[in-house]
């Protein structure tokens, strides 16, 4: 019974537990304290997997090909995301709000289920092994979307509709792949893949690129993600937002990075353009680092502009790993779990605020920082690391991917990912000065703080980013072990950060002298000054006019004017609308389907006779 | 100076009403409190007197009146038509023109607040000038200035006893 | 030990000159409107005052928390800042961190000012935030060409690089077109006059600083100082070869400022989408031709 | 106004007479002041002096004498002054001509958002004993009953000279550590309250928490709180008797806390 067996134990007992007596209180406690010992026993995995990698009984064969599961070090730093992430998820779910919620029982469940079908996923030991785990993620995805009905079931729907299709291409792909080596195993179709045609090469690494990038929401395929992720419920969304997008990421690595390897993909060289298929990915990737994020600068709900963040932040991690160097790889990793740290904590702050006050409509909030102080700050510790600032763990990550950008040479990336990162500090603001910042309106005057139970996972990731942030060599030594798997260089690093001869970052150095500036600014404050008088609100300048509470005197509505009049005009919703074309399309060929066979049978009879004989040569071919 | 033809044949078709040339462009219209609004339509129907640039009040106490005065312009004939009307002064009531000429509702609200005529039909009589005054509407003649303000203010005495001190001393502005 | 002195000089010596540039400021302005202009302390006479001010009106802790962070971010960003003599920590953290280091004042500034619940201030945050992201995508051109010619981020090499062969390698002769691109941006960063879009007196009350009263205003007038003179020294380091001796070390920051404030005084103001649309043609363009250079060398 | 005037109340003179000596203020505070303490005191009032931001604040006739007094020809630049937009931030309040009723709510209201020591300058006989609109019913005749006043300039209306005196006399208070009558405002609240009610009815207020401040930074006298206050307070706090519709009664409970 090696580690990776006693994983799948603790997956399958909890799922176990949480159908026969999910709905008592203590359920939810008991499912933290299980995510609990799944991940100490991930974390107790370290050592070993760290050089070679870790058997599981669980397998069976099929048609003489053995099919298995093992867990080796990428797999290892996703079993440890999906794990942490699913613990502070039941952590806060097992508290008031989750009483609070109709139907506790079935988002334990489905989180348990969406654990496990992880848990499949990233410990994947062959080419189908990894396709069951994808479908079954997809499937228990699908499952959480959809839970809470209404506006979440056509959301979940268009998810299925992108998911089945990513599948698909997925097991064209692994078809292909065991036509041309006749098995499942990575060596044998990495060994085989050298020596392809490029045209083969091209197709593999298209379908494996497009069906993985559905689940990651690259940038054709990003337009369900945001609706879809938003409608779930609270807890279960942080967990989907944090890691469930990541599992493309995943995969996308494993196969394309891993298997394929990175020089391989560089030699694929796109007839026109001298761009590389590797330089075509990087271009994606850069496409949706910038252009989600100034969707989130536009939206008006909290969960939209997060999940719209989302897809942006996905684009910085698959650029850094694609640069290939060790500092990129390690910035992409590295970036991996600092977003899952501030995403997550940002997801449940806003479910704090929709919990208090029952909206997450920016254009109905403000002033709560009086009265939701301690959600507040973890906002603000998850936009200091969605931004990318200093004392967050998130400027550690990008300023990786900034560096190794720069080593490659590749300026006009760099200039993407720094508008990126402007086009997330403006919308972040745009988030916390609508909810928190501001006039407090009168119908939230009553509104306390969010429970403890709430409260406390959320300060501890943000505790959590802001310490990786301080000390970034904690969360460097995790992803090393990743990235020795992945094959990728070695990345020299310290405690503090990376010191490469063109330019180093010392974290210890940068925030311990953030802190002591930050001392003598205090100083200088509250000792040279008289004493400070708090006024309330309806004491403001407004040109002599006096101000009531009635009438409402507050600036969110369409937050960046300016701006807007700019660029405005370019949100054509030209991919909306391709997406629409897509979608008449199937309806009009389903009714021409629908047409024939409800017409005259005799066609009926001639396709079913094609179907035969097709399906007979095929076997036949065999 | 003489009242122009045609402007004649309109003033002769109404009743009671006098009319003499007051000016260059002026023509000064007396006419009896009912005939007002119908020689309003008339003059901006037929000779195109659309803009009516004011309505004064002049309070008459003696005779216990006040007159309105409607000052309305012919663009096309460049010419200043105003008509008088007197009103009693003990009810101050009188009919709105704001149906023929807009503007009248906020010259009317202006006039209720200031010397009390009460104009029936009017959008509103509500305060918009002195909204925090409570007294009785200041520019009537029984309204007496002086006396309110010597209630409601005090004054700086030109000569305050901590002068007299000083200049008793020697000091003081005049030595 | 020596660390520890650069710590509490070189912030003290960012002030001072910080003060010198607003003196400076004050009188160029004052003579191109033919005037006398204040006298040689005025600067020290204004903050005094505010911070002398007996009552301080504040609009809860965040608003405290904010001047703290604004103080704390630019005195992180001046130890950051090689300047000839002192070495501090530019080691430790190269240019990418010190562009996101000048961000965190701003942020507490933004932070600061929404918890004001004043429109006109959350109006002007909004303006200075969209006024950053203009004037940002020149700037970062510039930069990366620039770290791209130097081959490394690190300041102090910068400065070393630029110093080998006298002026011929500044940063302004190896690439010119960079050099002004990145000017137009750093004036915009300024955020003086033409893109003062964020302070606008007659149109939004001195956005942030409506709400702001005694020694908040005077926190904002030191943060003034820190600013003019972060700017300019980061300009000077990236392009007129850094600090070689401390005179003509400030008589380059000296007239970095002085362009950029007598530009100024002869402009009116932009609209805020005004000045998006003209950062992202002119500048953007020079510097991305600079780049292009740049990168074919 | 249907109540009997407040002749009784008078007050003792303050250094409001345009020109004249009079001895101004009590002292500002009454303990022994440290060695320590009267060099901060004297440098802050040095530099209070030297750097005076101006409201400019056109409430009347006047305000048309400030861009010369500002401006190249008279430049008060040369002596610290510069103009600046909001109360928050000014240390002079400019009265410049008649005040009608509704702008002196708003001239009050500005002057409770100033901060700390703040000066209140006087322009023309309109703001010293009601000038030409003396008989009027709808302007105030005596700024100093509503306001503490530093200094008014006689003359309908004063030249930018007269300005620039008057500005020169007030630094040479600020730099003397005499110009005080701010602290008036707090320590005698009730009775500019009554005058202020006397205009405007018992259930005028504004947003500003006066007495909070005055007990916080130690300038509650025995004038602060008195029958005007009381009167608000039941007034202000029932809102039956809502003077105007255009501010709300919640103001004197501006206590709440933000």
């Amino acid at each position: 019974m090696s580690e990776l067996d006693f994983l799948f134990a603790f997956a399958a007992v909890l799922i176990a537990g949480v159908m026969c007596c999910g709905r008592d209180g203590r359920a939810g406690w008991a499912a933290m304290a299980v995510y609990g010992a799944m991940l100490v026993a991930v974390m107790a995995a370290a050592g070993k997997v760290a050089g070679g990698s870790i058997p599981s009984a669980l397998g069976f064969s099929v048609l003489g090909h053995k099919i298995g599961w093992r867990m080796d070090g990428l797999g290892w730093f996703f079993s440890m995301l999906t794990a942490g992430a699913a613990f502070f998820a039941s952590w806060y779910a097992a508290g008031e709000w989750g009483r609070a919620q109709p139907g506790m029982k079935t988002q334990h469940l489905l989180l348990a289920l969406n654990v496990a079908a992880m848990l499949l996923l990233v410990n994947a030991g062959d080419l189908l092994s990894l396709f069951i785990g994808w479908e079954l993620v997809s499937w228990a995805a699908f499952a959480m979307m959809a839970q809470k009905g209404g506006p979440a079931q056509p959301a979940a729907m268009r998810y299925m509709i992108y998911a089945l299709a990513g599948a698909m291409a997925v097991l064209a792909g692994i078809m292909i792949v065991h036509a041309v080596t006749g098995s499942f195993a990575y060596k044998d179709f990495a060994a085989a893949f050298g020596a392809m045609s490029s045209g083969m090469k091209w197709l593999l690494a298209g379908l494996f690129a497009a069906g993985f990038g559905v689940k990651m929401a690259l940038m054709p395929f990003h337009l369900w993600q945001a609706a879809a992720y938003s409608e779930t419920p609270g807890a279960s969304s942080a967990f989907l937002n944090a890691v469930s997008a990541r599992m493309g990421l995943f995969a996308l690595i494993l196969v394309l990075v891993k298997v394929m390897g990175l020089s391989a993909l560089a030699g694929l060289h796109v007839p026109l353009i001298g761009l590389s298929a590797k330089g075509l990915l990087m271009w994606i990737a850069a496409f949706t680092m910038v252009i989600p994020t100034f969707i989130a600068l536009m939206q008006t709900d909290a969960r939209m502009l997060l999940t719209w963040h989302g897809i942006g932040q996905g684009g910085y991690m698959l650029l850094g790993v694609l640069v290939g160097t060790g500092l990129g790889t390690a910035g992409g990793l590295l970036h991996v779990f600092n977003y899952a740290t501030y995403q997550m904590a940002l997801f449940l702050a806003v479910t704090a605020v929709i919990h208090r006050t029952g909206t997450s409509d920016l254009d109905r909030l403000g002033g709560l920082i009086t009265r939701m102080p301690w959600t507040y700050v973890t906002l603000l510790m998850g936009i200091i690391g969605l931004a990318g600032l200093p004392p967050m763990n998130g400027f550690v990550s990008k300023w990786m991917i900034y560096r190794s950008l720069l080593d490659s040479g590749s300026a006009f990336l760099l200039i993407f990912a720094f508008v990126g990162t402007l086009g997330t500090i403006l919308s972040v603001y745009k988030l916390i000065h609508n909810i928190f910042l501001g006039r407090l309106r009168p119908q939230h005057e009553g509104v306390r703080e969010a429970p403890w139970s709430m409260v406390a996972p959320m300060l501890a990731l943000g505790g959590i980013g802001f310490v990786t942030g301080w000390f970034p060599g904690l969360a460097l030594n995790l992803t090393d072990i990743a990235q020795a798997a992945m094959g990728a260089p070695e990345l020299p690093h310290g405690l503090g950060g990376v010191a490469t001869a063109r330019g180093s970052l010392n974290m210890i150095w940068v925030v311990s002298i953030l802190l002591v500036a930050i001392g003598f600014g205090a100083i200088v404050f509250y000792f040279l000054g008289n004493r400070r008088y708090e006024v309330n609100q309806l004491n403001n300048y407004a040109g002599g006019h006096f101000l009531s509470p009635q009438v409402p005197y507050q600036f969110s509505h369409e937050f960046y004017p300016g701006l807007a009049r700019v660029i405005g005009p370019w949100y054509r919703g030209s991919i909306v609308r391709a997406e629409q074309g897509i979608g008449t399309l199937l309806d009009v060929s389903g009714d021409l389907w629908r047409g024939i066979y409800h017409l005259a049978w005799t066609p009926l009879y001639l396709l079913a006779a094609t179907v035969i004989a097709l399906g007979w040569a095929i076997m036949g071919g065999m | 100076m003489s009242i122009p033809a045609r402007l004649n044949e309109v003033l002769n078709e109404l009743p009671a009403i006098q009319a003499r040339p007051a000016g260059a462009r002026r023509v000064r219209v007396d006419v009896a409190p009912q005939g007002l609004p119908a020689l309003l339509e008339l003059l901006k129907g037929r000779l195109g007197f659309i803009h009516l640039s004011a309505i004064s009040c002049v309070d008459w106490i003696e005779d216990g009146q006040f007159e309105l005065v409607y000052h309305v312009w012919s663009h096309e004939m460049k010419l200043l038509v105003s008509c008088h009307v007197r009103i009693a002064r003990e009810p101050g009531v009188y009919v709105s023109v704001h149906d023929i000429h807009e503007p009248a509702g906020f010259f009317e609200r202006d006039i209720h607040e200031m010397f009390g005529v009460h104009f029936d039909g009017a959008p509103s009589m509500e305060k918009f000038i002195l909204t925090s005054w409570e007294g009785p509407p200041p520019m009537r003649k029984d309204f007496n200035t002086r006396k309110h303000v010597e209630e409601t203010f005090e004054w700086v005495d030109y000569r305050p006893d901590w002068l007299k001190d000083i200049e008793r001393k020697g000091g003081g502005i005049e030595s | 030990m020596r660390l520890l002195a650069d710590i509490v000089l070189m912030p003290l010596i960012a002030f001072i000159t910080g003060l010198f540039l607003v003196l400076m400021y004050r009188r160029v302005r004052a003579k191109i409107e033919r005037r006398v202009g204040p006298p040689f302390f005025q600067p020290v006479y204004d903050i005094v005052k505010l911070f002398a001010k007996k009552t301080q009106i504040s609009h809860g802790v965040m608003h405290d928390l904010s001047i703290v962070l604004l103080l704390g971010g630019y005195i992180t960003a001046e130890i950051f800042l090689p300047v000839p003599g002192f070495k501090g920590l530019a080691e430790e953290g190269d240019l990418l961190t010190l562009i996101y280091i000048m961000m965190v004042p701003m942020l507490g500034l933004a932070l600061g000012v929404g918890s004001c619940a004043n429109p006109n201030g959350s109006i002007g945050i909004s303006r200075a935030l969209t006024a950053m992201l203009a004037y940002d995508v020149p700037l970062a051109v510039a930069i990366i060409g620039a770290t791209m010619t130097y081959g490394t981020t690190n300041l102090v090499e910068i400065v070393r690089i630029q110093q080998e062969g006298g002026m011929a390698t500044w940063g302004i002769a190896t690439m010119p077109l960079l050099a002004i691109g990145g000017y137009l941006a750093v004036h915009g960063m300024f955020g003086k006059e033409p893109f003062e879009i964020y302070i606008a007196p007659a149109e939004i009350a001195t956005g942030p600083m409506v709400e702001m009263s005694g020694k908040y205003m005077g926190a904002l007038f030191i943060m003034q100082c820190f600013q003019l003179y972060t700017i300019g020294v980061l300009y000077v380091t990236l392009f007129l070869g850094g600090g070689e001796n401390w005179p003509l070390f400030l008589i380059k920051v000296a007239a970095v400022v002085f362009i950029s404030v007598a530009v100024t005084n002869v402009y009116g103001r932009y609209r805020t989408d005004k000045v998006v649309r003209w950062m992202w043609k002119w500048p953007t363009g020079i510097a991305l031709l600079g780049l292009a250079l740049v990168m074919a060398k | 106004m249907t109540d009997k005037p407040l002749k009784s109340h008078v007050r003792p003179p303050q250094d409001t007479m345009p020109g004249g000596a009079g001895q101004g203020c009590p002292a500002p505070d009454a303990q022994t002041r440290s060695i320590w303490r009267r060099i901060m005191d004297d440098f802050a009032d040095h530099c209070r002096a030297r750097s005076l931001f101006v409201l400019h604040y056109c409430t009347g006739c006047g305000a048309i004498e400030l861009p010369p007094t500002i401006t190249s020809r008279f430049d008060m630049e040369r002596v610290g002054i510069t103009p600046m937009v909001t109360p928050r931030q000014a240390d002079i309040l400019l009265i410049t001509g008649y005040l009608s009723l509704k702008t002196l709510k708003r001239v009050i209201l500005s002057y409770e958002q100033m901060q700390g020591p703040k000066y209140v300058l006087g322009f023309g006989s309109c703001t010293i004993n009601g000038g030409m609109y003396w008989n009027s019913y709808a302007t105030m005749k005596r700024l100093d009953q509503y306001i503490p006043t530093d200094l008014f300039i006689a003359g309908c209306m004063p030249r930018p000279e007269a300005v620039q005196q008057v500005l020169l006399k007030l630094i040479e208070d600020i730099d003397a550590g005499r110009a005080n009558a701010w602290q008036d405002y707090y320590r005698n609240y009730d009775f500019y309250l009554g005058n202020q009610q006397r205009l405007f009815g018992a259930g005028w207020n504004t947003p500003t928490d006066v007495i909070g401040e005055a007990r916080h930074y130690g300038y509650y006298g025995p004038g602060t709180e008195g029958e005007h206050t009381r009167l608000l307070a039941e007034g202000g706090g029932s809102a039956a008797r809502l003077a105007h519709a255009e501010y709300p009664s919640t103001a004197l409970t501006g206590r709440i806390k933000s």
